[in-house]
């Protein structure tokens, strides 16, 4: 199954609103959610054959808020089944720019192309529907709710026949759990948000994204409140989603993190791209040079 | 490691039991609890049939509001415009029976009424980003005059053809005499508990309390949750007005009036946060429990007309001492 | 524009003012070529005192105005502003009247004379119960100076002495605990507090109504109360003196579930209001106070008792 | 390299310009000033010194107490019991005055009431961690009763050997023909917003609001600022008292009934936030103005006065529409 | 100057207090940081003669929530001019720890000495009035202030005569300039707190610290979301505070950080210590061993 194709299968999924009263836009990746549960999801690894197609391509992106502009000028494309590490220094518009990305901003000059077609997003769940998913610097918590409630924020599992459905507690605590071991995090699915330590808060924003099956994943900053073991965990879960095609784009200031898991590093400072080169072609030395201004530019 | 990696995960922190007395609407229960022993031992008259029929029955109208009311407080909103609106649907209802139409039409054109207030106050407030509390002020006082218009500002106690079916629906006590208000009462308070814990409506309702940019960034559609949810309680108001209207048999166009700080004031009491984020339905009746039980005690224990207020405001406050007290024990 | 006669009423909210209101209409009906013509207003709420005199001043400002007629909530509030207005149209008071000392504030009086309607209610409870006894006095508004003086009225009647603020045995009348009761004009409340004064007092005598609330605003639970001591009240050993004739009152009189009503004629001073300002403008001697009559119902006149 | 730095850190994000216009304050009051103008054009008896004069002090009373009402709000509360308090206040004055007593005596009395009144609700609030709305919507009870109680219920209106003293205060016009009330208005509203701006005690109440956890934990006393806020809060309320009565002549049991949502109406309408940490001074000045106007205007345009709530209800909402739509449009 | 002394300046400061009508407690480290502004502060590194004093002795302290052992039994002390890396799992009670040593919850068993007499505290500002600044892992910043504002919470420099005083806005924004320039952050003092990027926010809360003359300086991940050149700005401000006779405890998920800059690594699991030892006597990879339980105790 292609990239384009599971596109398809997100945003042509009208028919599972049949039959149903309330046909909320986050109710299809729950369904395709469910379906994956149930065992007749997508077979992992599929995405091989996409692996080189430009998934989205940014042009000329700026973004300022008033007298600050955050981010300027910057183009780059993402490709399917690659990682993107995304550095800089505190303030450089990285967060800015993975929110444009996920409709939470609207970029004030440029275009974004997604899988070639020109897109332009109002709110954060159009970008859920065209297949990004994101893991916000801020977590995006509800401290009201548990642990598992806030993984499947949007796309609650239900069960129940008809137009009565009721939430599948069971199921999504059984399935947060299973998410949360395989982060290695003690995170208890029943307990609310509120309580919780900085890094069981980090891995429910985490599991979020391994509910559905993206295009894209941008991850901003998602190991800088956990432990040695979970970072581990987080890399492997990189690794994964590039293994079944999927575009990641990890923000870090971790050095040794980007070095081991991405293919490619962007690095941005006071809102420009300073430098877009492979892995392999770079060092960390070089990259902290940009990072800090030493390096003007490659 | 394995294994208690599982322990860890499977554990939970507090049980049922725990869950619900730390919570405020418990220790709101035993205050209502308290207070009608105590009545039944000093006076008389409060433990008989005809005074818990009543009470029960005054209960229902500030009940009824607050369980819409409540929804409205978890996703960090205000409605002050409930007592107006019922209002309003009340002479909507009395006016188009009335002119002659039987009174599934007047049901149905009060409710409309409501819904289109709702409506419009969850538009402005979700779709406008108006502070709540101007949007359902500014209701509070179109709507109470809109009912002035309709009416010519004249009492209506004459309900045409179904008269009769209309105080029957709100007089009646057609279920082992348990006063017909009181049932609907139940069946709504259940029916919004249901809501609250059991559908993706009612997580929704709290996601957006606790954290409404992260609801909107998960893709909840917060605003389209918050218009249903301000419509939710017009309706509310809504049922409530039709039911007194069949109760009083008459409507005149200051009924109602003042009605919203006692629903929120039930609502909150019963554990409801102007915060956001926590609420139940259950809490709401407690709230409103206790104000009726109050209010009645003043009456048979012959407080003095002057100092009612004080006992009133008093035990407001000491209802919710309980739940402080316990508070502050606990944080020791 | 034509000039007005315009007609400040304690507040919006109360069908009573809109019997006013009514009688006002008529008056510009009959009188549409008139060159004045009569404006009713008056703040949203009874209890709002202050936005009644900020009402005043907005009208005794106005170009337009050529007499004003008000029906002050609070007295005194209503002096202080005509005080510091001095206004040049006659201003005249209606349907409730300034202090004596204040008179001269004012050219006249047209309305109910309360203290009489109160006493009035307190005769029929006298007669019927003419050996005294137990009495709970329903009020309205805590501030409501019409209804206090209706409920004097019925006290000095009922002891046969003035000025006393509770009956504790006089003329054989006591009120008993956690009465009077004030209702803030709202039917169902009036109804519900009565119900749970006849609980705590199995024992009590007479109810008397100083505004017709509960009977109007709430005609059912009314109804329901007192259905089963409709025998009672029918012998006279229990008595119900409520004052108004408003909406559903007449026909709960005509059921035998009150003693006595005693009503005021707002229509009338509505009506009447418009001419006597004339006449204050053109400067004919105008009488003062100019009452309007009471309509008194019991079960057998009820279809006699209202004036048309 | 360390020039950059350097500028950047003296940057400012947007200029004082940019921040006067971006507040809804500025475009509460452009609503304001367009509604006189209007209203000059329309009716001949708008911009009449003697309206002016009637309209300006009107105003003043809910603007004294929105003033305080601005504190509590900012630091996330509410007060409820300002209406009551205020008639309490007023009773305080008008009894000791009448039983002899000099006017600073009265003064004082009520003064201290206001502080006591408010000390109790914000040691409730601040130390036993109740809910505001339930302990102000308590005192709102408790004020009024025992208002009624110290006055027996009776209208006062006489004032002692300084009756006139007192008159004078709250009616006079000592100062170019501008209303006494008004000069306290603009002596206090600038206090205020010289609290807020310049002291610590207003950065406190900034800073509790926006997070009062963080508040906490960096050393800001927070339960004592609460207690104050409240206080001045009911000061406030009791400063409107007193003048109040010294412009009305009389005091009733009735005064100030039900003015809390218009007081709140009016610290929202100018731009403070209920879910706290926004608010100043100026806004609600001109929140109270605005509600004044419209109401004045309804009387010379002579409206309906059966459609006088929906316009006034209408105007309420127009008046933050202003500024709704500018936020729609920047985040377009 | 001993650590002593320091520490009685802080606590002895009621004549401060004198002609002033609100004497609230933050005002005092406001004067303390006002002289030092002026220049008439103690001089740096004047801790040398205290470096092996126990500072701060804690005796078998826990904590509970409800039926979670967050803490369990844990004794250390810490000394004058130490740093103390403290590491763990998430959810081990990093945190939970650190908050009961800054008063912001009460121990549920155990005891706390600092310099040898036992101390109860009730609200966190007891801690800072005993000299103990704290860096919270949730940064504790009101959004709705500047940063210069954020900064100075609690204690506000004031100008003016007599009790009329004024806050003093000027030397706030260029101290807190001058604060942000010695950590090498882009943070602007003027902007509000709300609207900075996730590191600007860290700086701000680090910058707090940088005060007042605190006798411990405890910091919860404080490197977590700043950028590589910011870790170094951190890590010696760590080290200066060091030389001036400070304990520091440096709770921090990143190896290299605590191996750069400990004195002494204390690793927690599970609420229990499981490792104190100074870091020459060990290693990273025993350290992650600790962490993740694969060694079980030292
Ligand atoms: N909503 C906003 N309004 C105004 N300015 C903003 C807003 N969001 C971000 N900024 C500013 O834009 C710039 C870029 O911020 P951004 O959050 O993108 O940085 P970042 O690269 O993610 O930094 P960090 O590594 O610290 O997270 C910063 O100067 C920040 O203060
Ligand atoms: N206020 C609280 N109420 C209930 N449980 C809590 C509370 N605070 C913390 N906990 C629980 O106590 C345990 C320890 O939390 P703590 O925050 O101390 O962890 P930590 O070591 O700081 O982890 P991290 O590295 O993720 O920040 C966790 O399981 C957490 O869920
Ligand atoms: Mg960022
Ligand atoms: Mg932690």
């Amino acid at each position: 199954m292609t990239a384009r194709s599971r596109g398809q299968l997100i945003d042509g999924s009208s028919r599972f609103c049949i039959n149903e009263r309330n046909c909320f836009s986050g109710r299809r990746s729950a369904e395709r959610d469910r379906r994956r549960l149930a065992g007749d999801g997508m077979p992992a690894g599929s995405g091989e054959d996409g692996r080189l197609a430009a998934v989205l391509e940014l042009t000329n992106i700026s973004k300022h808020f008033g007298a600050i502009q955050a981010v300027n000028d910057v183009s780059f494309s993402l490709e399917a089944g690659q990682v993107v590490g995304l550095m800089g220094d505190n303030g450089a518009g990285k967060s800015t720019l993975v929110k444009m990305i996920a409709g939470n901003f609207r970029p004030s000059e440029g275009t974004m192309r997604l899988e070639g077609k020109e897109i332009v997003m109002h709110r954060p769940v159009e970008a859920r529907q065209h297949g990004i998913e994101i893991v916000h610097q801020d977590l995006a918590l509800c401290n009201n709710l548990t642990a598992a409630a806030n993984v499947f924020l949007g796309r609650e599992l239900r069960r129940g026949i008809g137009p009565l459905k009721v939430l599948d507690y069971k199921t999504m605590y059984r399935r947060a759990g299973e998410i949360f071991k395989e982060l290695k995090s003690e995170t208890r699915p029943r307990d609310l948000v509120k309580q919780m330590s900085g890094g069981q808060r980090q891995a429910v924003a985490i599991g979020r994204t391994m509910l559905s099956e993206a295009k894209i994943v941008l991850m901003d900053e998602p190991t800088a409140a956990i432990s040695v073991r979970q970072v581990a965990e987080v890399l492997n879960l990189i690794r994964e989603l590039r293994d079944r095609g999927i575009a990641v784009v990890l923000i870090s200031h971790r050095m040794p993190d980007v070095f081991t898991v991405a293919d490619r590093v962007i690095v941005m400072r006071r809102g420009r791209k300073v430098a877009d080169k492979s892995i392999a072609a770079s060092s960390p030395e070089e990259v902290t040079g940009l990072i800090t201004g030493a390096i003007e530019q490659v | 490691m394995a294994i208690t990696l599982d322990q860890t995960i499977e554990q939970r922190q507090r049980n049922w039991l725990s869950e619900v007395i730390s919570g405020q609407t418990f220790w709101v229960l035993i205050a209502v609890v308290l207070a009608c022993i105590f009545l039944s031992f000093a006076t008389d008259s409060f433990a008989t049939a005809k005074n818990l029929y009543n009470i029960t029955r005054n209960v229902t109208f500030v009940a009824i509001i607050a369980l819409g009311m409540t929804l409205v407080i978890i996703t960090g909103g205000i409605d002050l415009s409930v007592g107006s609106v019922l209002c309003l649907c009340s002479m909507v209802l009395a006016i188009t029976m009335n002119a002659g139409y039987s009174i599934e039409i007047g049901i149905a054109a009060a409710v409309g009424t409501a819904l289109l207030v709702g409506a419009f106050n969850g538009v402005l407030i979700a779709y406008l980003d108006f502070p709540p509390f101007v949007v359902t002020l500014g209701m509070l006082s179109i709507a109470r005059s809109l009912a002035m218009v309709a009416s010519n500002n004249t009492v209506v106690f004459q309900f045409g053809p179904d008269h009769d079916k209309l105080l029957a629906l709100g007089g009646g006590a057609w279920f082992f005499g348990i006063a017909n208000p009181v049932l609907y009462m139940v069946v709504l308070a259940l029916l919004t508990g249901f809501v609250l814990r059991w559908t993706r409506f009612g997580r929704y309702v709290f996601a957006i309390g606790g954290n409404e940019h992260a609801a909107t960034l998960t893709g909840v559609p917060v605003r389209r949750i918050k218009v249903a949810v301000y419509m939710v309680s017009a309706l509310s108001a809504g049922i409530a007005g039709i039911v007194q209207t069949g109760w009083l048999g008459a409507v005149t166009t200051n009924i109602g009036a003042g009605m919203e700080l006692q629903v929120i004031a039930a609502a909150v009491i019963g554990g409801a946060n102007l915060a956001g984020g926590v609420g139940t339905a259950f809490g709401a009746l407690v709230g409103a429990a206790l104000i009726e039980v109050i209010r009645n005690s003043l009456g048979l224990l012959g407080i003095n007309a002057f100092w009612q207020g004080t006992f009133i405001g008093g035990a407001i406050v000491l209802a919710v001492l309980f739940d402080r007290i316990r508070n502050l024990r606990q944080s020791e | 524009a034509k000039k007005q006669l315009v007609i400040v009423v304690k507040g919006l909210d109360n069908p009573f003012f809109e019997a006013i209101n009514q009688g006002c209409q008529k008056w510009n009906k009959e009188n549409a070529s008139a060159e004045y013509e009569c404006f009713y207003t008056g703040p949203a709420s009874t209890s709002d005192e202050a936005g009644e005199a900020q009402i005043v001043q907005d009208m005794l400002g106005k170009a337009d105005t050529a007499a004003i007629a008000i029906s002050p909530s609070n007295a005194k509030l209503i002096a202080q502003t005509l005080k510091t207005a001095k206004p040049s149209v006659p201003v005249m008071t209606l349907d409730a009247d300034l202090a004596a000392d204040d008179a001269a504030l004012r050219k006249t009086y047209l309305g109910t004379d309360n203290y009489l309607m109160g006493a009035r209610i307190g005769e029929y409870i006298k007669k019927a119960k003419p050996k005294g006894g137990t009495i709970c006095t329903i009020e309205g508004n805590p501030g409501a100076d019409n209804i206090l003086r209706r409920a004097q009225g019925m006290r000095d009647t009922l002891s046969g002495k003035k000025g006393l603020a509770a009956l504790k045995g006089e003329g054989g009348w006591t009120e008993v605990a956690g009465c009077p009761v004030f209702t803030n004009d709202d039917g169902a409340k009036g109804v519900q507090a009565m119900t749970d004064i006849l609980a705590a007092n199995p024992k009590l005598d007479a109810f008397g109504i100083m505004g017709g609330w509960p009977l109007f605003g709430a005609p059912q639970p009314y109804r329901d109360l007192f259905k089963p001591m409709a025998d009672k009240i029918g012998k006279n050993e229990f008595v119900v003196g409520a004052a108004d004739t408003i909406g559903d009152e007449v026909a709960i009189a005509k059921e035998g579930l009150v003693t006595a009503l005693v009503g005021q004629r707002p229509f009338e001073m509505g009506y009447k209001a418009p001419s006597v300002m004339m006449d204050l403008i053109a400067g004919k001697p105008v009488e003062d106070p100019v009452f309007t009559g009471l309509d008194e119902c019991t079960k057998d006149t009820v279809d006699t008792c209202i004036q048309k």
